[in-house]
């Protein structure tokens, strides 16, 4: 019982499989970054987090120093979805 | 080629996702993939940080000591991507919530047939 | 949702500090140890999942309702663009780190794990997102739990 | 003027964090009184306005108002350093003139939506949480179009699609509503995770997340090409082409016609961010390695994007003749819209080859369309906004939006019939309105490139403005229908968020060489120097 859109569905299926396969072969090898490219900005930021952010751990330096803004997102977008939640579930009169 | 099998994790919990959106008809299976496209995305995101014999990126001992560390800045993308994900979630299954207060049902064949 | 058994009640009665501080806990080390605001306060909110799940939906709203859930969250996230905002004003960059090394507090330069005293905003800005992932997860699930139990018509 | 030079430096940071502040802000100053806080979100998006109209004022004079913060017409922000330091580690916004162009467009539409949301929205239960999740929406939309960073444009994507799904199920008591926000949030979540999957692929081969990081290392490997194809579907799924448009007519039709225009900003951002991908992140292969390459690569992705583009054009018309409902059609007249942007610009990308002495460049036939193509970014927002915001007003009178049902409203309806006559001519491409201005600027050009692909355009253009006549025939003349006699005009806010909007129309259409000069010509040479985005960082 293959239908019309099922066939083009299974197509296209195929086609992002391939490309994700072919993404998984051709990435460095796992364990070994560097082979790919000299991860500068994160030596840079191990090396430096103690100096610079005064923080131990450099995940938190990463995420509400040098990445502050996408954590400012990141909390945006928690927000966002809790003022939707509310918005969907209230009630509808007055 | 058999170092790269974490990516070929990577990839099967993507098309697993995938399969489930585009083909599975109940509306929870399809967030269900949703979120599975989501872990996979997270888990590739984390395997491009690792580096053999590394630990964690936190400093215990002074500034001095120089050890091997894996990469932190995929982490905190990960630990991003995971919030925004949840909010994701939240949202959508609200959605489903409502869809089941209005329809009755979860199938989308279903759903169709109530429209029309 | 409705309520659960007694021995659930009283397990979660017991748990309910112990997790609620080990939540608090992560967020204070959060420039320290592995964690900060947004896992502590994943932390504390599944806690407060669990007091609901053992108490049911409707005696929680009754103690705690969303709107005010959703002031908090405000209120931490106002305090974290706040910070960011402070940044600008003392530091002459949105986001800049103005609290290192000034000599207020959390002004030192971490040397390891002991010192608590050290990283900026930092610190601060993990108690600001704590308390807003806190408020927010928790508002989340109480919603939906609320308004699921309203749709099987209330069985409470 | 020192106040002035420093706010002009700072805008960048300030235009998102003054909608996020006012956000954050609404829950609790909607505790005092529901005016105070219509008010105070009209000032908070009047201000944001005001920010993007001295930082696009700045960019586009070169640094009329702070001139050491503008190099080469580029304006650089980083956050948390006075610099991003060698390794670009920091999270930097870089406008340049196509940024400031489209945050123009992103100042225009939120005044309006909430000026009009005043009087439209006023029964409504759950306003805090809309004006919110609004000023949210204007956020997210803004830092999509001003980020230079791939992760924060991530994120940016994510906190719009969030939103606008909430405000698509606005009224979660209609059933088709709710359905089209789920359809909404499981297609803008998707093409948002394949973006993350590209940000995660480009991070793993060059260490970086700044886009003019990346587009200076970028090389031509295999998972370049993957990240290229992933970006392009995903933003493409966000923007509603063709063959996965579906969600957009409806989305936009079952949303709060409020929403709908801000809605309209966020999908022009998608559109935004894939021209820019293309043209800055990939302008390395596109202008340089194109000529070494046996396969040439702009020709190949403009002829790929210039069929789906005449896929949506005929789509969109053809579907927006079969609606009974206004606010669909209009839905799919957007669809068909965002068909003549990609025209024009697929066009013109097919167009760069090399030239006798062997450098890469666009012929002039191509300039000359991507100028029209974003031209008519501006303008599509600006017509199909406000001809949403007469349907609203419609629905907002009249309670009824299907068009068999409607009739004869323009004897009660004065200004609201004026409004969408503007809308009717703009968006259908008459003179002397701005719609006609851009598409004559696509129809020359492409009609350079291949004459078909004109002709096609055109007959599309005439199929729409019979539809729209239709419609305007059905809605506002014809008998007079006994349910409608008592439908009054609709309140002042609303007819004023509708004047804003189609004074710009009126202003644009009289006088568009000012424009396309001072503002479009800038921003596609900014597309097409990519050197120049690339050296700002």
């Amino acid at each position: 019982m293959m239908s019309k859109r099922n066939i083009v569905g299974i197509f296209f299926f195929l086609v992002i499989a391939l490309l994700f396969v072919i993404a998984a072969l051709t990435t460095h090898e796992f364990g070994h970054p560097e082979k790919s490219v000299i991860p500068d900005m994160d030596d840079h930021i191990i090396d430096n987090t103690q100096t610079e952010t005064g923080a131990n751990n450099a995940v938190t330096s990463v995420v509400f120093d040098y990445r502050g803004f996408d954590t400012l997102g990141e909390a945006t977008v928690l927000f966002t979805a809790v003022a939707g939640v509310i918005l969907l579930f209230r009630r509808l009169k007055k | 080629m058999i170092y790269n099998i974490p990516y070929f994790a990577v990839a099967a919990l993507i098309l697993i996702g995938l399969y489930a959106v585009v083909f599975k008809r109940n509306l929870i299976k399809i967030v269900i993939g949703i979120t599975l496209i989501e872990s996979g995305v997270n888990l590739f995101l984390i395997t491009l940080g690792f580096r053999e014999n590394s630990v964690a990126p936190i400093h215990t001992a002074g500034t001095t000591e120089k050890t091997l560390m894996s990469l932190p800045v995929p982490q905190a993308l990960t630990l991003t991507s995971i919030v925004i994900g949840v909010a994701v979630l939240a949202l959508m299954l609200s959605l489903v919530i409502h869809i089941y207060r209005h329809y009755g049902t979860l199938d989308v064949r279903k759903i169709k047939e109530v429209d029309e | 949702m409705s309520e659960m058994s007694k021995i659930v009640k009283t397990i979660s009665n017991i748990a309910f500090p112990l997790v609620l501080i080990f939540g608090l806990y992560v967020i204070a080390h959060g420039h320290l140890t592995p964690g900060g605001g947004f896992q502590g306060g994943a932390v504390v909110a599944s806690a407060c999942a669990m007091i609901l799940v053992a108490y049911g939906s409707v005696w929680t709203m009754k103690k705690i309702k969303e709107k005010h859930l959703s002031l908090f969250e405000s209120v931490g996230a106002i305090g974290f663009i706040g910070l960011a905002f402070l940044g600008l004003l003392f530091g002459l960059v949105f986001f800049k780190n103005f609290l290192l090394g000034e000599g207020l507090i959390f002004s030192e330069i971490g040397q390891g794990l002991s010192n608590i005293n050290t990283a900026g905003v930092l610190p601060l800005m993990n108690f600001a997102v704590g308390l807003k992932v806190i408020a927010g997860l928790f508002a989340i699930i109480l919603v939906m739990a609320y308004a699921t139990n309203k749709l099987k018509g209330g069985e409470n | 003027m020192d106040f002035l030079a420093t706010l002009v430096n700072h805008s960048p940071a300030l235009i998102i964090a003054v909608p996020l502040l006012g956000a954050f802000l609404t829950p609790l100053i909607g505790k005092i009184n529901g005016k105070v806080r219509n008010v105070f979100v009209i000032l908070v998006v009047a201000c944001t306005s005001f920010l993007i109209a001295l930082l696009a004022y700045n960019v586009f004079t070169n640094g009329a108002l702070s001139a050491d913060a503008v190099t080469n017409n580029i304006q650089t922000y980083v956050f948390g350093a006075k610099d991003i330091g060698t390794p670009a580690v920091r999270i930097a916004f870089e406008v340049d003139a196509m940024n400031a162009f489209m945050a123009l467009i992103a100042a225009i539409l939120p005044l309006a939506a909430v000026v009009y949301s005043w009087a439209f929205m006023k029964d409504e239960t759950g306003q805090d949480k809309y004006y919110t999740l609004i000023l949210l929406m204007t956020a997210g939309m803004l830092g999509m179009m001003l980020t230079g960073d791939m992760f924060n444009f991530f994120v940016f994507l994510e906190i719009t699609s969030i939103a606008t799904a909430a405000l698509i199920a606005f009224r979660i008591d209609q059933k088709y509503s709710v359905q089209a926000a789920f359809k909404y949030i499981v297609i803008s979540s998707i093409g948002a995770l394949f973006v993350l999957f590209a940000v995660a692929l480009f991070y793993g081969q060059y260490n970086a997340l700044n886009m003019a990081v990346i587009g200076d290392s970028i090389k031509y490997t295999m998972l370049d090409k993957i990240a290229l194809v992933l970006l392009i579907a995903s933003l493409a799924l966000k923007t509603g082409i063709a063959p996965m448009h579906m969600w957009l007519p409806e989305a936009y039709g079952r949303a709060p016609s409020s929403v709908t225009v801000v809605i309209i900003g966020t999908t022009l951002g998608s559109l935004y961010a894939m021209f820019r991908m293309i043209f800055t992140v990939y302008g390395k292969h596109i202008w340089d390695l194109g000529k070494t390459m046996a396969l040439q690569l702009p020709q190949l992705l403009g002829i790929l994007l210039v069929a789906l583009a005449i896929l949506t054009i005929i789509l969109g018309v053809f579907m927006a003749l079969k609606q009974s409902d206004l606010k669909k059609m209009i839905g799919f007249a957007a669809v068909a819209e965002i068909g003549y942007m990609l025209l024009a610009v697929g066009s013109a990308i097919a167009t760069i080859s090399l030239n006798e002495s062997g450098v890469t460049v666009m012929t002039s036939a191509g300039q000359m369309a991507l100028k029209g193509g974003i031209f008519h970014v501006l303008n599509d927002a600006l017509d199909v906004g406000l001809l949403f915001l007469v349907a609203g007003a419609v629905y907002f009178a009249a309670k009824e939006t299907s068009l068999n049902k409607l009739g004869g409203l323009a004897r009660n309806m004065k200004y609201t019939t004026v409004f969408f006559l503007i809308g009717l001519f703009a968006v259908s491409g008459l003179p002397p309105l701005n719609g006609f201005a851009s598409k004559l600027m696509i129809y020359e050009s492409t009609y350079a490139i291949n004459p078909i692909l004109s002709i096609a355009a055109i007959l599309c253009s005439i199929l729409l403005l019979a539809t729209f006549v239709k419609v305007f025939h059905s809605v506002f003349l014809g008998p007079k229908i006994p349910k409608f006699s008592n439908v009054k005009e609709v309140p002042k806010s609303m007819l004023i968020g509708m004047a804003i909007i189609a004074v710009i129309i009126i202003f644009i259409g009289l006088f568009p060489n000012l424009i396309v000069e001072n503002i479009v010509k800038p921003a596609s040479e900014a597309l097409m120097n990519y050197g120049l985005y690339l050296g700002g960082i």
